[in-house]
């Protein structure tokens, strides 16, 4: 699964764009359970949204492997 | 019913903005026009850069026109970001509405650019003299 | 703390306006523009005439700039009147606001436009194909 | 005592200016009440405000002379 990172979580993780593994339990909240583990910085961040081929997901969302996931710290724009 | 959304590393120009939200049955039209302060509590900003997740970003920013046209009586809505290094005085955002009548522009203009700030997948770093931050990333 | 009223026959410019309530210190702007709308009511509007007592509507203005200023944290309000004969499109008024943030700028904006309605002694008299009127003088 | 006529007050007097006596008893609202006497079109107005001076005025305020008082029919600015 592709994975784009934008923001404080790219400092955290040090890259723009992750290959990872798709879950065994294919869901949102399980992708997030691994990216913690993999990268428990990201747990520092005021909060973190995911999207998914560009739309905010919520936890019980399915994931395929040829989705592009993001992380998406805090916004700040305007 | 139209909307104008638009994601440049180039200045952006409050005429334009104007010019699109401008219309003969208008009586009024509401511009909002961020630009960047030179403090952020107390502490001395010497420059921001804004990162944007481009593609989601303007689908964001569709949406929020989409809503406000929906939502309030208004006949056409601009939404300008700029991205990349700004400094002091730069104008991040522009956000233009017209309407027949005032409040609704008002309450559209605020509406749009409250969504906005949480919604669109855009990042602002702030630097100071003594180092730079995600702006809200952290506790 | 900065006002800068301005009742005048020429056309008025939203830039002037904006350089008057931009200012380092602001994150940001909002600005007010009246247009002269096609219709009212469903009638066809041809042209307005605005007339004021001129000496007490400046005063009035100040006023409305000066319990903007106090009740609202702005940095700076521009308020400009156009006054005598205008067509369609054309811009009777410009309410220009700057602030560090975005709530006082929009409270103090709609705050000075609702105020200057009520109490500025400006007349507009709209022209129809078939007359013209003072309006909201008669029941 | 100078009264000034605006918008549709003026097309009711006709004049943009007028000379006015000063009330017997001087107050704000004697001067309406003989202005009305003089030019009952005006009672057809929505609303009819006065300023003395520049500044609205009460009807308890007290008049003089020399004091510039102004017709102020409903107002419509912006």
């Amino acid at each position: 699964m592709k994975v784009l990172i934008f923001g404080a979580a790219r400092d955290i993780i040090g890259k723009r764009e992750l290959d990872f593994p798709l879950p065994t339990n294919p869901s949102v909240k399980s992708f997030r359970e691994n990216i913690f583990k993999e990268f428990p910085e990201l747990k520092k961040l005021n909060a973190l949204a995911f999207a998914v081929n560009e739309e905010y997901a919520n936890d019980d969302d399915v994931l395929k492997n040829q989705d592009v996931v993001a992380l998406i710290p805090p916004v700040s724009g305007g | 019913m139209k909307k104008n959304i638009h994601l440049s590393a180039e200045p952006l120009e409050i005429g334009t903005c104007r010019d699109f939200a401008s219309g003969n049955s208008n009586g009024a039209e509401c511009i909002f026009i961020g630009t960047v302060r030179n403090a952020t509590d107390g502490r001395t900003v010497h420059q921001l850069h804004f990162e944007c997740y481009e593609s989601m970003a303007m689908k964001e920013m569709d949406k929020i026109a989409g809503k406000a046209l929906e939502q309030f009586e208004i006949s056409a809505i601009a939404i300008h970001h700029r991205i990349g290094t700004l400094a002091i005085g730069d104008i991040p955002v522009i956000i233009a509405v017209g309407a027949a009548h005032r409040g609704a522009a008002f309450s559209a203009c605020q509406f749009a650019i409250d969504t906005l700030k949480e919604s669109v997948p855009i990042w602002k770093k702030e630097f100071f003299e003594d180092g730079e931050v995600w702006v809200s990333a952290h506790p």
